[in-house]
């Protein structure tokens, strides 16, 4: 049992975290960088630590620091979130090393699976299909050139340590391979602090799907169904889906019982996920296993009404699982749309500033992991995704109505961010039909980027011509009037109007 | 008084008139140019309004200053620029010239910082040609040339922190 | 079929019914008065008429306005929420006169099950147990002291066209009756239009459950369980749940059963509620018929996975139910806390104000239905629910867990609320076990309104010599320093900090 | 510097000092007097803010003037009366006199309109008797006599509309 947790984290995955603390009645502890001395994960927390430092390397990448706030603190588990420490088989070393329950699995198992590279020869081993490739990662450009060669190409360069769309090249001719094989390695070791990568076949239009698994101490192991990923702008994921559109029955099923096998082949304990490519005909292939909560849990939560970060929490603390196969019913349907600081119409770029303006989605289906508030200073220090949104239905048709209207209720102001872009993307017949693969985005992209429709076009100018009026008029008033003696600014007055009056 | 929105590269031209004690607003495709009645209502100090036009009703967004507003209508967003008849005429007076810079000047979109330069000074360039590598929240991003040229100026070198609107290559 | 609705109400009810036809693609039309123009249902709907005017009477509850209203946009259909002309037969009535689709029942419906006291004869001879009391309105005070002194003490004095907890009045002995009626039928008047009350024995510590119905014009009929909504202050409901804590299998069937038995005998049509009184054997009793939308529709919806307000709609354009009594399977338990700007350490008196600011809940579980927003002038004119939480859990506990988690998420300032009230009573032992009944609020009110445990007095008192001190400063600061030459507040000196410097 | 702060009807003494620029609090209750390091940091212009008392987080949500604040921590609001050394210094060279008036006054803690007042001057009342029916919201609310009393003053009407604040009747 453990009573008071330490979230090794930032964003809305410590928001999450701090809420299934809260629901299991467990205390927490938030650590923080100075730049995010104001966010919600530090307000939500019942202790907040400062580690000290922006940078991601001298804050939630420092395992020192991290772990001198949990003794300081007297936390007794350590969650990592995603990214950041939660792939380290170092970090989750040095927490058992502490007294402290890692809430994952333990180093030993993440050295076998989170690996890329051995992951692929324990999942062989244990008869999982996995994708053709080496297994042995390439030291420099040319003998990655060779391997491709031999392999025949397209080829996916991949960085051993990697995840969530970085450091991930795709090459389709020989002579391409020393520049991606750089670029790919300088990311990884910005991003992972290891720039080894290694060499796979590319499967022609798969889909990603992977598979939830959750396994105790208690020898306890149960999947919750598949997701859908399909959805990737250059391998990184912006809308997932649970059930998959499209995945046949007994495919699912062979590919939950793989997923099971591999994971307790290597005595995996706490929740991972083994993600496949599906390639058109149906077969499944093994790409490699995530060991650690990933960001698209939320849609699997939502189907299977399953808390997956209080199951993590109960794992952790030595508890059993608190459901059996039996006991896990697939509900409805699902769509998380994770929303980015990102600048579609510019190539996606990274878009900074204060958020001047918010406005968040509500009702009935809809469920919002965010962590953005009102006056934030959205920074470059980090990953992009500011806040994601989870809709369900009673069918995939009610999931993605509700996943459009939901997104047409979210204003974000002062950045530019992803929305627009996404709903769009969720109104293409192709996507509403579920016919889509993993090269779905990179071959519609630039119909997506622009205005839409413009729709609006002619209301935005005529309410561009309101405001300037306004503001002119504003602006007049203010410079003819002493700041003692000016009246109040127009939308107080009207505020005020609306205020009771006797005259019911 | 007549309004000049300049708003995804084309220009409107919005009459707003006052009738009545209401705003009306006259635009070709507005109602056939006969004016619609608009109503703009502050909603909250940060920007945002309620719209009608006629009554149709959109909820606004409002970001910037007057005469380049960044404008949130139903999940679209628009960059405009406004200027009013007064304005027009006050600028004519004093007389042409610095109209609109720019043509190849490539400033940055974003914060970041510059990580490799790919073209030197009187290179050719080809639109869509990978210019200089940015980084910024962990992504490493390709800068292209939007326009074929040839290479005028380089503003920057690798290292350099850029934030946004700064100046990276110039064009001819 | 229809294509265009009119919401003929305002607040959070107006939204849910928006986001309903956006689920459903239909195009949806807002009136307003002037009090509520800057609100989010005018903000959110496709067009929007101003009704002129602020007080009920003159905007939502003028039917010559609202029609008025749904001629000029053309509008085909008209939702009317609750409250407001919901039960009104007249309105459904010119809604069918001027060729409108009432999202409801037909007014002949509504003469039969709306008005009370017809419901109770239409009920008994359905088959359909009653609770012991008059069968005809009470003309006056001496009146209803005669039926009451028949009937034995206690009992209940109820408007004949009452709802939401006004005009009605709990009375214990003869002498108190005269007086009881006086304020039961002002109250009434006021807000129904009709004063007339009738009398009805009182249920000993009865529990309040309720079974939604469904019914479509093919004959289909469905019943989606029960909601227990036994939490009540002045007969207000305040906490909802589904399902209840407490009903055995058996009497849920047979309420069930006589809910759509009785619905059907009356040829019902569209989504309506059987409330009833249980007793402590388990005996029930019907008590009326909502033959309208409900407030706590919500926590039907997100335990049987079914959009009510979307049903009413497809009812309404002729359509059948999406769904079979086989479809709807119960799933976890939720529950919904209304939020009431409200006092309740002065007696729960309305809370006008500006919302100086504002924090939303999320997270998994969490569903919000709420008009708030931050800069909103909260006006007396019209019903003190500002919004309401719904909060689902795998069971019960996991549900009480989540809403409580949510509570404290959820910061609304500005205004007195509920919130605190809410989060002390969620916490009672009683309530944890799922042992209440109607009398339990009543009982337990004293200890209920106070400042509960003041965990967090002495970090407040801290907190005000912090902002005493920090405003201090910048008073000095400000007087000091002429305008243009004064530096940027404190927080935005923080925000600039944090925002991107080249120092990564 | 100290700081005397009325909450909940009871009067704490804060004292703030800085320290290697850290602010301390100081008080018998936190860390044994020692004084315990506090950052208060603000987070919207809305008046929120993060408070880490030691390594205790607690959000803060401040309304209200420096003098008469009202906090919202962890979901309870709490109304605190805060004045500093300097000002207790100030009001004592005042001398003494209008301490706090009151007593017998019961205000409206509501907008809304008297409908009803069921006393008279001269009337004894007792604690709890309601003295007067205010409708607000559509609901009729009693008001109670907070303490035993004669009525001195009635200071409404029937159909009187009043402001949160107002005085309604005066007891003795």
């Amino acid at each position: 049992m453990i009573s008071k947790v330490l979230v090794a984290n930032r964003g809305e995955i410590a928001v999450r975290v701090i809420r299934a603390c809260r629901l299991l009645g467990l205390a927490s502890v938030a650590v923080f960088s100075d730049a995010d001395r104001r966010d919600p994960h530090v307000r939500m927390a019942d202790e907040a630590i400062a580690l000290g430092g922006t940078s991601p390397a001298d804050t939630y990448l420092s395992i020192e620091k991290v772990l001198n706030a949990a003794r300081r603190t007297g936390a007794d588990a350590v969650h990592p979130g995603y990214g950041f420490l939660s792939q380290s088989a170092e970090f989750s070393d040095a927490c058992a090393a502490a007294g402290l329950a890692f809430v994952g699995p333990s180093g030993d198992t993440m050295r076998k699976m989170g690996g890329k590279i051995v992951a692929r020869r324990e999942m062989q081993s244990a008869g999982v299909p996995v994708v053709p490739g080496t297994l042995d990662p390439s030291e420099d450009a040319a003998e990655a050139q060779r391997v491709a060669d031999e392999i025949g190409y397209p080829v996916m360069l991949k960085a051993v340590s990697g995840g969530g769309g970085k450091g991930i090249r795709r090459v389709t001719r020989s002579e391409d391979v020393a520049g991606a094989f750089e670029r790919a390695a300088s990311e990884a070791v910005t991003s992972f602090g290891d720039g080894s990568l290694y060499v796979e076949k590319c499967i022609d239009r798969p889909r990603h799907i992977e598979i939830q698994v959750l396994l105790d101490s208690h020898g306890n192991a149960v999947h919750l169904g598949e997701r859908e990923c399909s959805l990737q702008r250059r391998h990184q994921k912006i809308v997932e889906e649970c059930p998959s559109s499209w995945l046949p029955d007994e495919t699912r099923a062979a590919m939950a019982d793989a997923a099971v096998r591999g994971a307790a082949a290597v005595g995996y304990e706490n929740a991972g996920t083994v993600e496949f490519l599906v390639d058109q005909s149906g077969e499944f292939y093994f790409l490699e296993m995530n060991t650690r909560l990933q960001v698209e849990h939320t849609v699997t939560e939502m189907v299977y009404g399953v808390d997956i970060v209080a199951e993590q929490l109960r794992i952790a603390g030595g508890e059993a699982l608190s459901v059996t196969q039996a006991d896990v019913q697939r509900n409805g349907h699902a769509i998380e749309v994770r929303v980015c600081a990102e600048d579609p119409a510019h190539g996606f770029f990274p878009s900074s500033g204060r958020i001047e303006h918010l406005e968040l989605p509500g009702g009935p289906g809809v469920r919002l992991d965010t962590f953005l508030f009102e006056g934030q200073e959205v920074t470059l220090f980090y990953d992009s995704m500011v806040g994601k949104l989870i809709c369900w239905g009673e069918d995939r048709e009610a999931a993605l109505r509700r996943t459009r209207a939901a997104l047409r209720e979210f204003v974000v102001a002062g950045i530019s961010t992803t929305i627009p872009f996404t709903l769009r993307l969720l109104a293409e017949p192709e996507i509403v039909a579920g016919h889509y693969d993993t090269s779905y985005l990179d071959e519609h992209m630039e119909r997506l980027v622009g205005h839409g429709a413009g729709r609006h076009r002619l209301a935005a100018a005529v309410a561009a011509a309101l405001v300037h009026r306004e503001r002119a008029r504003e602006r007049v008033h203010r410079r003819a009037t002493p700041a003692a003696a000016r009246g109040p600014s127009p939308w107080v007055v009207h505020g005020r109007r609306n205020a009771m009056g006797g005259d019911r | 008084m007549k309004y000049h929105v300049t708003i995804d590269g084309e220009e409107l031209e919005i009459e707003l008139v006052e009738r009545d004690g209401r705003t009306l607003a006259i635009h070709p495709e507005l109602d056939d140019g006969v004016g619609v009645p608009v109503e703009l209502v502050p909603v909250q100090r940060s920007g945002s309004y309620s719209l009608l036009v006629g009554d149709r009703s959109l909820p606004v967004v409002a970001t910037g200053d007057e005469d380049e507003l960044t404008l949130t209508l139903g999940s679209e967003t628009w960059n405009c620029a406004v200027v009013d008849e007064r304005e027009v005429l006050a600028r004519a007076a004093l007389g042409p010239g610095a109209a609109r810079a720019g043509g190849g000047l490539m400033r940055s979109v974003m914060p970041g910082i510059v990580r490799d330069i790919r073209v030197a000074v009187g290179d050719t360039v080809e639109r869509g040609q990978a210019m200089l590598i940015l980084e910024a929240m962990k992504m490493e991003n390709e800068i292209r040339a939007e326009v074929d040229g040839t290479v005028k100026t380089v503003h920057v070198t690798p290292g350099t922190a850029v934030a946004k609107g700064d100046s990276l290559i110039t064009l001819e």
